[in-house]
């Protein structure tokens, strides 16, 4: 990228200030990348700005809270900053953050679907249009749009939103100015049952590992979440899909009207259960009765933690 | 735990339609439950006391009584409990009668849905704990909010009593709406001799502390130990040593300042006294009218002055006081008439309200006490007074009654004939309300003997007809149509909760009503309570009430700020809100939402953490719902007795 | 014991100790006749529901779940209600994602005194629920478990 | 291999409940299988898992003796929800106990030896089974000393025994507690102390250990102070449990699983296991 | 002589509904994006390419299981007097697992030297140990993640497993690995496999070639017990950890567990569930107190024990597999392999005084 070299002289610039500096670089094979944590001069060669830079690293930044930390976000990680401002989990003044305009990043999901197996990719080229990758000798071309993640196709925020340094030229908004909620719409038309029944079907296979949860930049209870306690005692140890659900309800709930759909959720999930669905669900409703969406203004007040006395958009059921 | 069920028969309410004795039976299927029986009358004495022998026989520590509602006798129980020794947090109760057996005549749904509320309650009993009340002291002192003739009332009882009184009245002088009446109703005896005295009362009480022309700026802590911050607005005269003689007000050039007290009838000066009466008698200056301070020049006051108390750079100034209690009397004020085109909406000078009326009729008033219209200053003929304006009418958003109207109306009558004795008066009325004692004789007396024309209908129009107002309505008890030519035409304005009352019941943390009017702790039994504990109301605050009402109620007020401060120490409900300190991640989400701020962040060993404080809890749970990992609980309705009623409900 | 088969079905009422479960009372002083479905929970304020008990409660069975509080602005707690309207509405909302039909839970405010307006809330909802029938339930640990009752009950 | 399931515990009736203190009880406990109760052999430092049966688990040493098997001892500080679930027990109610689990103290290599007990606050209840173990087999030891602290009178357990511990000729008994309170007639002081103010001579002497981790830390060095080595030293670890039986992966600290290879650990052993307390 | 046979792909589905005559059968398949092990349903394709997402664990340690079944009786004649009886509840049958992969099956044998000892048995382990067999397929492809070779395994290694399938063309090469295994391979579907035998063999010749060469890793039990202090260290190569439970979860030789009840009413159940090590809350005690406080103590832990105090407890094998499903499947890209490789390199920093 090209604002690269740019971005580590501006975090080269910093790092004197600060603990540590959260960016990306490359991971396990050519396809993947990784956090990674700049904790001296020696560490800045090796990040990474590219299309594989899914995780959102404002997740690391409620539990470093004290430290000094610099953070390299884009445009809907940036969300998850200005969010966690908002509700003051992050203090301004300890964080730092690194901003640069974020063409899309590449889900693994689409990937592994269009070239079938991954398992050793041995490189991985990409430009602005495709990529290719090469697995047991064999390259595969790509379209980037059509490894796209969903949510990048729509995104709306694609500059951090919030930053101190911000490298590389801003791009303009893109249309559309409304949230994409074409495939959820499709789900809402689906029969009562058929919902029912694909909530407990997918939710089957959930290991109950909560990485949805500790994925989430904005699931703060950490080592906290009712998910595990006994008091309260919302949940059962059981193995059962009602809990499995019931967890992702919970999630869905504790984030309404703070989530900011950086998909982080479903990314996490390593048996790909589509829990970003709910929380869109959510967040749909949330934009239409509070006309409200997360992560945008730094003086917002969370749609539940306040009210009107006169509340535009809610008809309470005439009896 | 150890439970013990008694399903009352409340001898046929219940039993006809529930078979209480099946109820027991499955009862004692329940876990937990070692004792279960039905009783013919719960609540009698041999009742309760089978409670306490089996609580002793079988060493109970839960108890269950399947019965009415708990707004019933809960506390009741409770007390049986605690008699047997039990804390009286271990008992809960299944509303079997008022939400089973009156509802419903099919005795096998009503069983079947008895025996569900007694394992819900003997479910939710398991997750009980023995809750302890906290011991706090308080601080003896009163906060009288308005200086009206409640806020008097309430303050020379208090005061009497033994109390330390601080009373704020946001006016320059205290007296309210009564200091304006000429007469007072149905003795027609003189308002301000009656309440003159009481206000001298009032500022030399060695026991009261009188902040006038001052706001209550912010008010932080709890029943006992509430802390009030008091906005005195600069008069720009130092009232220490202003001797209210007068001069500067005589010497004002500024003659258009708007005389608020009178009613806007007259104009007043820049640096003014209310009136001769008022209560501090001190001058004050108002800067949209003062010529120095808006635009430096004059100074005359300043210079006529003889103590030199003048003070053109005076700033707001705040002041803390430490109070127990707070009798909030801030009264009510006029519906803005104006809305009402068919009267003119204004724009006719001799249509002037009721209280503006009282006005011309006081001797101290502007005019001395002379009757004159203020378009022409003309002593009127035919006066015309139409009833419930503002009052009992949808279309302006006031269905209330406002109650005094009619009576004050039958005074203004009265005394229209003393003054001039030529003189007709029509009133257009819709009912007449003249429900109190020596009422209904006093408009009978207005009507009979003062030949007062009382036409049962509305005006539908007033418009100008020469120098004279046409008035035109429906008799209808005649069933024709009215026209009256009049000299005068006075509205009897309805009454509304004061300006700013909302805003200043969002500070006390007690409810309103949509009109603005606070809402008594209970219709019948709290009328002076709230639901904030320490929080009084006396007079027109809550709604529209006449003299010996409001009296009555600042006295009745008072009677239980004497009643509260009787003890040294209070104790806090324990039903309150606790934090887990462990679970908690001091997100703050508690403190955002807590209605009455009684959750405070804290330091816990380097981390912030929630703490509620136990005495302004009020135990609403708004904070135990909005916590997302469940550390904050509100005991005897924590998320684990919740979901165990739930539980009960839905897994059986 | 369970529901009465055939009669009944499992509705969970939530009420404001301060308003609506005033309101039930006066209703049951009035001796007004109701359905036999609802059991009612008290709790102290609207507030103070979380909108996942009502999803606790659907998906531990129960057909229909009703919550009712003080009419806006007349709160006990002067807030609460205001809170709780915000958060069920967006709950309700939420509900028909999971394949829960909209109408199985509802909230409404009942004052102390309306006792009749609460009979006529209890009525009319406990029809509503009995027109919707049963709440799809969640049985076994397994999806298959309720998937495979889900199927022969089309059958 | 064992048949025996691990994870089944044998049913047990409460048969008396003492309210130790205000957040300790001691359960008195038989098992309902008598022949299982006949059979029941244990070593002092054993513990046991305790049910409550829809509840959960917790783990509890056994402090009464091997040597007065009428019933089985438990005492219980209310900390958590299990804990709080066995406070509200009342005698003839049941419980599950998974027992015995663990090491135990090694009595047999104190034998002939001077023996000092320091037990802080709950921390005597290990201390009591092997105390009164060496009592009922008095002639196998020297001298025996017992420290017995905690925050006041009032958190003091075991206080029916205490008068004949302290009259007893066989056993030096000395009490102690934070600070002054009416009507005290032991020592004051924190233990480590009035532990140095005692100075037991440390030759051919073993120290047992148990209280709280601060109190152990500075009863350690008070040892030190006294020439006691780390072999001479032996206390218990705690550790948050479920099986009980060295499988299900929580309490280890390195390679030492502290249900199956403790609680009993002498300072030596300690010394050598990773820091991770 | 060892029993080979030769199953064509076209009578993978035959031969499994054949053995799902009398037992349950487990085989790897897509649910969503993901592979996981589900019951035999010839409606549906079975996936044989790699591993699947998630490895066969389940099949023999549920991810949770009732040990308990407990009733609070009450006396008819007397409430106040209530009895408990509690009562094992094991697991019945027999399965067959079709389609792990080595590195899964030999998972067990992990399990095996903690559950399975000469004082301790854990019967429900025990039990579905006993009846499950393990047709395991033979990796012909490796995958960037994979490092089999490095723990002391192969992607054939037959230790677990009952019958192994080595891919071959149009096909598996089915070798019974145990006693147990030969039984598996009666079916008339099976033709005979020593034809195919030398294929098998260049395939697994070749992915041991691409595998390469792997590091020593035979100092780690020590030099992670030195490094054991260094907080740095650790907080270092946990910082992008996030704390959930997918690596453990995901891990073919993980163990651990939690146990705790349900109870409705007078009925309950102690059950028993998978745990991870990486949550605060599994050394959580009553009182607060955590020994492992962050995510860096919590991280050694889990590395600790795999390539330290379980090599050290039990002959110094590793224990790990190399499956590499931590590496591929955390949500933050954490890689043990690289830990331990900068356990072994490091070189505590020497303080001159």
């Amino acid at each position: 990228m090209k604002f690269q070299e740019e971005l580590k002289e501006s975090i080269r610039k910093a790092l004197p200030e600060l603990d540590v500096v959260i960016g990306w670089c490359g991971s396990f094979d050519p396809l993947h990348a990784t956090p990674h944590f700049i904790y001296g001069e020696e560490d800045i060669e090796k990040l990474e700005i590219s299309p594989l830079n899914v995780h959102n690293l404002a997740t690391y930044l409620p539990g470093m809270r004290g430290k000094k930390v610099g953070v390299v976000v884009k445009g809907c990680d940036s969300r998850s900053v200005v969010e966690l401002l908002q509700e003051k989990l992050i203090s301004r003044d300890d964080i730092t953050i690194f901003g640069f305009p974020c063409t899309g990043v590449i889900d693994q999901s689409k990937v592994k679907k269009a070239i079938g197996y991954v398992g050793n990719v041995q490189s991985c080229d990409m430009s602005d249009e495709s990529l290719v990758v090469v697995v047991d000798d064999k390259p595969h071309s790509l379209k980037l749009s059509e490894v796209l993640a969903e949510k990048c196709k729509s995104c709306r925020y694609p500059d951090a939103i919030i930053s101190d340094y911000f490298v590389g030229d801003r791009i303009a908004k893109k249309d559309p100015a409304e949230p994409n909620y074409k495939e959820l719409e499709k789900f809402e038309k689906l029969a009562v049952s058929e919902r029912f029944g694909y909530w407990l079907k997918e939710l089957d296979r959930c290991i109950r590992c909560y990485a949805c949860r500790s994925a989430c930049p904005l699931c703060v209870c950490r080592d906290h979440c009712i998910a595990e306690s006994r008091d309260p005692h919302w949940l059962s140890q059981e193995n059962n899909v009602r809990d499995k659900l019931m967890f992702q309800v919970i999630h869905a709930y504790h984030m309404a009207g703070r989530c900011t759909e950086c998909g982080e959720c479903q990314r996490a999930c390593p048996v790909d259960i589509p829990i970003l669905m709910l929380k869109q669900k959510m967040n749909k409703e949330v934009l239409d009765i509070f006309n409200y969406e997360a992560g945008v203004n730094l003086k917002d007040t969370p749609p539940l933690l306040s009210f009107k006395m006169e509340e535009e958009n809610i008809t309470e059921k005439d009896w | 735990m150890k439970i013990g069920v008694f399903v009352c028969h409340c001898g046929s309410n219940i039993e006809a339609t529930v078979d209480t004795a099946t109820v027991a039976a499955a009862a004692r299927e329940f876990p937990g439950v070692v004792f279960a029986t039905d009783t013919m009358y719960t609540c009698s004495e041999p009742g309760q006391d089978e409670i306490v022998d089996a609580i002793k026989e079988h060493n109970l520590d839960g108890i269950v009584v399947a019965s009415c509602s708990p707004r019933m006798h809960e506390q009741t129980f409770r007390r049986t409990v605690e008699r047997a020794g039990l804390n009286k947090y271990l008992f809960e109760m299944a509303n079997i009668r008022e939400h089973v057996s009156w509802i419903g005549k099919d005795r096998e749904a009503n069983t079947n849905k008895a025996v569900d509320l007694v394992r819900m309650a003997s479910e939710k009993l398991m997750n009980n704990q023995p809750l302890y009340p906290k011991k706090f002291t308080i601080n003896k002192r009163v906060l009288i909010i308005g200086g009206g003739v409640a806020g008097i009332q309430a303050a020379l009882d208090c005061a009497d009593g033994g109390l330390e009184v601080v009373m704020v009245e946001k006016t320059s002088t205290i007296g309210g709406k009564m200091a304006k009446l000429d007469k007072t109703f149905p003795t027609v005896d003189c308002s301000s001799c009656i309440l003159g005295p009481r206000m001298v009362d009032v500022a030399q009480h060695p026991n009261i502390t009188l902040y006038a022309f001052s706001e209550i700026e912010e008010i932080n802590g709890y029943v006992g130990n509430f802390e009030i911050k008091v906005k005195k607005k600069a008069t720009y005269v130092d009232w220490d040593a202003c001797t209210g003689c007068g001069i500067c007000m005589e010497k004002c050039p500024s003659k258009k300042a708007t005389d608020t007290f009178n009613e806007e009838i007259d104009f007043t000066k820049a640096i003014n006294i209310p009136f001769a009466q008022a209560i501090p008698k001190k001058a004050k200056i108002d800067p949209e009218f003062c010529t120095m301070l808006k635009k430096g020049k004059c100074g005359v006051c300043a210079k006529v002055c003889p103590s030199g108390c003048i003070d053109y750079e005076m700033k707001d100034e705040f002041i803390t006081e430490k109070v127990g209690a707070i009798v909030t009397a801030t009264g009510f004020d006029l519906f803005d008439w104006t809305v009402y085109e068919e009267y003119g909406g204004g724009r006719y000078p001799d249509v002037i309200t009721s209280l503006q009326y009282e006005r011309m009729l006081s001797a101290s008033g502007p005019t001395g006490g002379h009757i004159k219209r203020p378009s022409d200053g003309k002593e009127p003929k035919d006066v015309v007074f139409i009833q419930c304006v503002g009052s009992r009418d949808k279309s302006v958003g006031r269905p209330y009654c406002t109650g005094f109207c009619c009576m004050y109306t039958a005074k203004q009558a009265i005394l229209t004939k003393d003054h001039l004795p030529g003189s007709q008066s029509y009133v257009f009325y819709m009912d007449i309300r003249a429900a109190g004692k020596l009422y209904d004789e006093f408009t009978r007396r207005a009507m009979e003997e003062y030949d007062t024309n009382y036409i049962r209908g509305r005006v539908s129009m007033i418009y100008p007809k020469g120098d004279k107002l046409l008035v035109r309505g429906a008799d209808t008890l005649m069933g024709t149509q009215v026209e009256v030519d009049a000299d005068l035409v006075v509205l009897a304005v309805g009454a509304e909760a004061s300006k700013g009352a909302s805003k200043l019941a969002e500070k006390l943390r007690i409810s309103y009503d949509s009109y603005g009017f606070y809402m008594e702790g209970h219709p019948k039994l709290k009328p002076v309570e709230t639901n904030t504990a320490g929080v009084y109301l006396a007079g027109a605050c809550q709604g529209p009430k006449d003299i010996p009402s409001s009296v009555a109620q600042g006295s009745a007020a008072a009677a239980k700020v004497l009643g509260l401060f009787s003890k040294d120490q209070l104790e806090s409900d324990p039903q309150v809100s606790t934090v887990d300190i462990k679970r908690c991640i001091g997100c703050g989400k508690c403190i955002q939402t807590c209605p009455f701020g009684a959750i405070k962040e804290i330091d816990f060993r380097g981390m912030i953490k929630a703490n509620v404080i136990e005495t302004i809890c009020q135990g609403c749970g708004i904070c135990t719902s909005t916590c997302p990992q469940g550390a904050v609980q509100l005991q005897h309705s924590t998320d684990n007795q919740i979901l165990s009623e739930v539980n009960a409900l839905c897994q059986f | 014991m369970p529901v009465l088969e055939g009669k009944e079905l499992r509705i969970v009422g939530f009420l404001c100790n301060w308003c609506s479960y005033g309101g039930a009372d006066t209703a049951g002083v009035g001796r007004f006749n109701q359905p036999t479905d609802l059991r009612i929970i008290k709790v102290p304020c609207s507030g103070r529901i979380d909108p996942l008990f009502i999803v606790k409660a659907l998906m531990n069975g129960a057909d229909g779940v009703l919550v009712s509080g003080c009419h806006p602005r007349d709160c006990h707690y002067s807030e609460g209600n205001f809170y709780a309207r915000r958060r069920l509405e967006i709950m309700q909302k939420f509900l028909p994602i999971l394949g829960y039909e909209p109408g199985r839970f509802e909230y409404t405010w009942v004052s102390a005194s309306e006792g009749q307006r609460w009979q006529q809330v209890v009525t009319e909802f406990t029809d509503q629920i009995h027109k919707l029938g049963p709440a799809p339930k969640i049985v076994g640990p397994e999806a298959s478990d309720t998937l495979s009752l889900m199927q022969a009950a089309l059958k | 291999m064992s048949t025996k399931n691990l994870y089944l515990p044998e049913i047990a009736t409460i048969q008396e409940v003492i309210q130790e203190t205000h957040n300790i009880v001691t359960f008195r406990v038989t098992l309902n299988n008598e022949e299982a109760m006949a059979k029941f052999k244990f070593e002092p430092g054993n513990v046991g898992q305790l049910s409550a049966f829809g509840i959960g688990e917790s783990t509890f040493v056994i402090n009464s003796p091997p040597t007065r098997m009428d019933y089985l001892q438990f005492s219980i500080m209310r900390s958590g929800e299990v804990t709080g679930k066995l406070h509200s027990l009342k005698a003839g109610d049941q419980i599950g106990v998974r027992a015995p689990l663990g090491n135990h103290f090694p009595y047999e290599d104190m034998k002939g030896k001077d023996i000092v007990f320091i037990g802080g606050g709950i921390g005597m209840a290990p201390l009591r089974t092997l105390l009164l173990f060496m009592l009922d087999n008095r002639d196998d030891y020297g001298k025996i000393t017992l420290l017995y602290g905690a925050r006041s009178p009032l958190d003091m357990a075991f206080n029916y025994e205490l008068e004949d511990w302290l009259d007893r000729d066989d056993l030096d008994t000395h009490l102690t507690i934070d600070a002054e309170f009416d009507g005290w007639e032991h020592e004051v002081g924190l233990i480590p102390n009035v532990l140095l103010d005692i100075a037991p001579s440390s030759e051919n002497s073993v120290a047992i250990t148990c209280g709280p981790p601060i109190m152990i830390k500075f009863t350690l060095q008070a040892l030190e102070k006294l020439g006691f080595k780390d072999e001479q030293i032996v206390t218990t670890l705690e550790k948050r449990m479920k099986c009980g039986v060295g499988i299900c992966g929580r309490c280890n600290i390195g390679t030492s699983y502290v249900c199956k290879d403790g609680p009993v650990y002498t300072g030596a052993q300690l010394k050598k296991l990773p820091n991770e307390l | 002589m060892t029993l080979v046979k030769y199953l064509k792909s076209t009578d993978l589905k035959s031969w499994l509904a054949e053995l799902a005559e009398k037992n349950s059968v487990f085989a790897p398949r897509y649910e969503g994006d993901s592979v996981i092990f589900a019951p035999f349903d010839p409606e549906q394709e079975i996936y044989t390419k790699s591993a699947a997402t998630v490895p066969p664990k389940k099949t023999v340690f549920p991810q949770s299981e009732k040990l308990v079944d407990f009733t609070y009786h009450k006396d008819p004649e007397n409430p106040g007097k209530t009895l408990i009886d509690g009562k094992e509840v094991l697991p019945q049958g027999t399965t067959v697992v079709f389609g792990g992969r080595p590195c899964d099956v030999r998972g067990f044998s992990m399990f095996d030297r903690v559950y399975l000892t000469k004082e301790t048995t854990d019967i429900y382990y025990k039990a579905r140990r006993d009846n499950t067999s393990f047709i395991t397929i033979a990796c012909e492809f490796t995958e960037s993640t994979c490092f089999c070779h490095w723990v002391g395994s192969s992607p054939s290694d037959p230790i677990g497993s009952d019958v192994l399938a080595v891919p071959v063309k149009g096909g598996f090469l089915l070798t019974a690995v145990s006693a147990r295994g030969e039984t598996l391979l009666t079916s008339k579907l099976l033709l005979e496999g020593k034809p195919k035998v030398e294929e098998a063999e260049e395939v697994l010749d070749k992915v041991m070639e691409n595998l390469g060469k792997a590091p020593d890793l035979s100092k780690s039990p020590g030099k992670l017990l030195e490094v054991f202090d260094n907080m740095e260290f650790w907080e270092k190569v946990s910082a992008k950890c996030i704390s959930c439970g997918t690596c453990t979860y995901l891990c073919p030789t993980c163990y651990c567990f939690n146990i705790t009840d349900e109870i409705q009413g007078l009925k309950g159940s102690r059950i028993r569930s998978w745990d991870n090590c990486m949550s605060a809350l599994f050394t959580m005690e009553a009182s607060g107190h955590n020994p492992r406080p962050t995510k860096a103590h919590r991280l050694k832990n889990r590395v600790g024990h795999k390539f330290s105090y379980y090599p050290d407890l039990h002959d110094g094998i590793i224990s790990c597999y190399g499956c590499g499903r931590c590496i591929k499947s955390c949500p933050a890209g954490v890689d043990i392999r690289e830990i331990v490789l900068k356990a072994i390199e490091f070189m505590p920093t020497v303080v001159e005084e």
